[in-house]
């Protein structure tokens, strides 16, 4: 990895971290309304893979999709806007937090119903394939929703039709307060691949090195034409499930246990073994994060609420006769 | 102009479209090798080839799913859902996909995917295979519903469902596939969203929509021999739904029945009933009628079958009833 | 009677019923460990242990089919879908299943699940997540669909769902939980499918059910102050809708204005308003009213939001505009 | 096997043969309506399969039911006055065709929406779990129905909740006309349930003897405790879809091919020569089963059709108030 973009993905780390925090606040101050599904402890998940893909590869995800909006390109202060339901929000404010995208930068969002954005991605790549576009799609899912018939109806047709999707299971442990073992018949993610017949890989989630390298190297082989694969990512939310969850379900020492596998920590004691940066140079971008989402913050506190006639428009995408 | 059946008609629009823009696919259960389960699309595997007609996996919410997907890449696909029976199974997909995606993103992108599918009773089918539950689907904005009841309009509307950047729901009836018409040649259009008046008259106002435009119709002629002019009314559109050549009939007739052949609860016949009261209620001469299904789920058995789905004579006596 | 919450009535009312009968258990997600995700059944994981109270998968369809099958050999099952939104995802199951076995197989076997479900908007949860449907799932012969606005009928209703052999939608409103209410303890039974005056008045009729009701409560004492008296019809079930007190109190009123949350078009206010045309015909004095939401998918900003769903003053005007 | 029970057996399979010859008869002549899938070619299935049952264990099916309902006891007068809709049938003439069933036999249906059934039949085995009874549950379905997401979530669903299903998959080759393998990822069914950590077998759907065997040690496993099952049956249907299938998705050397395999055939051949009947006896027990469909299609063609006052009963359990 070069330097530069070491440096990069280390700072798109710390934004995000840094963005969950402010969120959280500004929930709790009653700025931001809705369901708020924190990403923190998740970061190199969406920071790795992302990372690996081509700038017109498709990226779909499910409603914990602060960190990936921003891994594709979206300003911070487009998507605090969107959580303040603001007019210069990502999705003008409509859509809120559950629902950031940028088809600009083939980022489709950001979808709240369990699962039902995977059949969507399997449709995104046909259409790549379709128009001969050697893109491919990444769909990220909960290691949850790999238990909706979505995810199955979505799975076999992009296998059978061969599409070029990187089908991502982003296993945190937990669906709101279910373990894996409690609602999946299977506790790893890899052993559903071989219902069809499709290859599968692990990675570490806490680890962003090893997210991109595996991902990358499945992003080639699936663009080489070698049909859907999927990546299971081992990861944790040191977080509740969204803002007021009790947290019955899960032990604090396991929180804490995981907490201490910080993958902001991890990448950046790992950038420095490999002499790709000093301390200083992090602290740096230490800063230029925190000072990117104050501005983020500060541009979506002063932003404009949108105008009454908003809940008007857009219904329909023309006019109806 | 010739004389075809709403199967050629509707055949007929897919075909040109697709001819005339290649963005057009279709993809649903047997549309491919066999043909269609209605014949609608047979030969067009062989003409257009797999890649632009596919058969898919029984996975409706698959089918529409993915066609979502690919319309917010700027494909127009064409879902086809057997029957709208099964279009439950991709109620999800229709109802919080299609209408919803281009608001809540803030107009990003649009999600013109047509959904073709089947509805009506009558062909002993059972509960769960019959129904026409056409209303439920036309109660969320952002969606278009349509249901053509003959073959000019089926081929001028599915043209403009293939034209649209809005996403529509496209109800065929499982009975009309036979029915002949005279259907323009070539590009002919009907606009969505606008009702018709389908046959004058000055007595009465018949409000209906797909096959039972067909019931209406032959009510109509029986109370023209006992001197009764029925103007009927064809909706065509559900959502949304055009109440001009509604209200502009009753301003005339005073008098409505509504025709529909789902169940009368929750369905067209209380929305259009509700809508002339609250539009024209200066000009009702006598309470409205709702002709619809016995509220029963719909039995195998063809005479209670028959039974229960609206029929000539009781449009007639609705009619009747409200003179 | 206690002054208690509508959550505690609905937890109060399933408490007594799963320690009256051992038949009856609750499936759903987060209904255990969680203990719900609106509260609802905190404790009961504890008390009547996983057997009786089952963490379910994400898996809508699964969790209302296999309720189904367990109540076709007996049992009594509650399948709890977090949201009404999320039911579009078992949609087949409520709809096709539930209401149509016991007819389709010839009164072979029953099946009297109880699924309880949350509707409602006004919590900036966007488009897919903020859906008052209602009237959609009441269209079905053979279903049962129901929604209290009171903690006491929540508590007496959600008892005789508990009893019957029918399959029951007990729909409850999430931002309705924390309202409280008399409550009377212990044996307290609401009988399903009848409507109910909620306040007496003589000069309109206002019909409304669930959250509405507290809005129309609401406005009819804004309304008292200026000496108008509405009387307001709470109905309670959507199916079946009795209009027996609608009806009674028009007979008096002659003036109705309906209020529902979700939208308007197919929507309860246009059953409503049909049926009194049709059965009050001669009493009617004005054109009946709907209040209604936005045609627009919920957006996410609270001020559009609230924009969109009926307020006390939309039902004031709408009142005055009868009067 | 017992003598006595291979005879009974070899009745089952020509009862059902001869029931869904006239059945076809009566069709073309209008006297059945909607949709009719005959079960030929495939009786050695349900016979085999429901013949290692015990009497109290479920069976539930999709729309190809006429076979098995007359293997779980429904007496063909029954079974073909509901194909004619009539009051003595089975569902009382207002089920049909589709929706065979009959709850004092453990036979919950004759389900015509693909695949839906597989949840209820998760239902059906939490219910004798529920309730103490070591009864299990057997879900047939198609190969088609393997493909929609109910299956997924039901077979998902049975396995976490480790209940006795035994998951019969009918592999007939296509679903309407859509092959295996053009519909599904993978075209062996018993891959599918590695996906769920489940066992799975296969079996000759030619062979009742085969089919019987296999299932028989299932059922005795999963009645011990061992959780679901999954069990492909191979077999072929000689006949279309339903009534008016254009058969163009298949060459009419391969139905050929499969007819040579004739079930009946096959299980008269080996039952002499393993001595358990003569030629004789077997056609003898011909002679009985054509006797009893001719009774059961007089009885269904003279049996009253349901009263009118049919149509509105039976919509709910109870009277509502
Ligand atoms: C169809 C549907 N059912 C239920 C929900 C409620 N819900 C929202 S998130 C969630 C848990 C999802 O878990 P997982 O897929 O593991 O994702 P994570 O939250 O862990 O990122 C549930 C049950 C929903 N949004 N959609
Ligand atoms: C949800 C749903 N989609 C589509 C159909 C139409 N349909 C009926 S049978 C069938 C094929 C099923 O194939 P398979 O499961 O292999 O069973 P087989 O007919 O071969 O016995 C289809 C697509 C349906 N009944 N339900
Ligand atoms: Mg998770
Ligand atoms: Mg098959």
């Amino acid at each position: 990895m070069e330097k530069s973009e070491y440096l990069d993905l280390y700072r798109q780390m710390v934004v995000i971290r840094r963005m969950e925090e402010r969120s959280a606040e500004l929930y709790q101050a009653g700025k931001i309304g809705g369901f708020l599904h924190l990403y923190i402890g998740q970061e190199a998940v969406s920071t790795g893979l992302v990372s690996a893909r081509r700038a017109d590869d498709n990226v779909i995800t499910a409603y914990r999709d602060h960190g990936v909006a921003y891994n594709v390109g979206i300003s911070a202060g487009a998507i605090m806007a969107e959580l303040l339901g603001k007019a210069t929000g990502i999705s003008k404010g409509k859509g809120g937090s559950m629902h950031l995208a940028d088809a600009e930068k083939f980022f489709w969002g950001g979808h709240a119903i369990v699962g039902a954005h995977i059949p969507v991605a399997a449709g995104l790549a046909l259409a790549d394939v379709y128009m001969e576009n050697d893109a491919i799609t990444i769909c990220m899912m909960g290691d949850g929703a790999t238990n909706i018939g979505f995810f199955h109806e979505g799975v076999n047709m992009a296998k059978v039709w061969n599409l070029p999707v990187l089908w991502v299971v982003e296993n945190n442990q937990y669906g709101m307060g279910t373990a894996v073992d409690r609602a999946s018949a299977v506790s790893e993610m890899t052993q559903k691949a071989a219902g069809y017949g499709m290859k599968a890989e692990r990675a570490d989630g806490m680890d962003l090195f090893n997210v991109r390298e595996v991902a990358g190297r499945m992003i080639e082989e699936i663009r080489g034409g070698g049909g859907p694969q999927l990546l299971e990512i081992l990861t944790y939310r040191f977080r509740g499930h969204s803002m007021g969850d009790p947290e019955r379900y899960r032990k604090q020492e396991e929180v804490h246990k995981w907490q201490e596998e910080d993958p902001i920590g991890i990448f950046r004691k790992k950038g420095i073994e490999q002499g790709l940066a000093s301390e200083e140079e992090l602290n740096e971008q230490d800063d230029l994060a925190e000072k990117e989402v104050e501005e983020a913050v500060h541009f979506a506190e002063t932003s404009p609420e949108p105008a009454p006639e908003e809940l008007y428009t857009e219904v329909y995408a023309e006019p109806l006769e | 102009m010739a004389r075809i059946t709403m199967r050629e008609a509707i055949s007929q629009a897919l075909w040109e479209e697709m001819e005339r823009d290649p963005n057009i696919f279709i993809m649903g259960e047997e549309v491919g090798v066999w043909g269609g389960t209605y014949a609608v699309t047979k030969g067009f595997y062989d003409h257009f080839g797999g890649k632009r007609v596919r058969d898919t996996p029984i996975a409706e919410a698959a089918i529409v799913g993915a066609a979502v997907g690919a319309a917010m890449k700027g494909l127009k696909p064409v879902a086809e859902i057997m029957t709208i029976n099964f279009a439950f199974v991709a109620f999800e997909q229709i109802v919080n996909e299609m209408p919803k995606f281009h608001y809540m993103f803030g107009g990003q992108f649009n999600v013109p995917v047509v959904v073709r599918t089947v509805s009506g009773g009558g062909r002993q089918l059972g509960a769960t295979h019959s129904q026409t539950p056409d209303a439920i689907f036309a109660h969320f904005p952002g969606l278009v519903v349509v249901a053509p009841g003959t073959p000019a309009d089926a081929k001028g509307m599915l043209k403009s469902a293939l034209r649209t950047k809005n996403p529509v729901l496209f109800i065929e009836h499982a009975t009309l596939y036979q029915t002949r018409g005279e259907v323009p040649e070539g590009d002919y259009v009907v606009p969505l969203g606008k009702s018709t008046v389908q046959r004058p008259g000055s007595d009465v106002t018949i409000v209906t929509y797909s096959k039972m435009l067909e019931i209406s119709l032959k009510a109509a002629d029986q109370l023209a021999k006992e001197g009764i002019e029925a103007e009927i009314v064809d909706l065509r559109s559900l959502r949304p739904l055009d109440m001009g050549p509604v209200i502009e009939s009753f301003k005339k007739t005073n008098r409505a029945v509504i025709v529909e052949e789902g169940w009368p609860s929750y369905g067209v016949g209380a929305e259009v009933s509700a809508r002339i009261y609250e539009q024209a209620f200066d000009y009702v001469d006598a309470p409205i009628k709702r002709v619809a299904q016995a509220e029963v789920p719909l039995p195998y058995n063809r005479t209670l079958e028959q039974m229960a789905i609206p029929k000539v004579d009781d449009v007639i006596k609705a009619v009747k009833e409200v003179l």
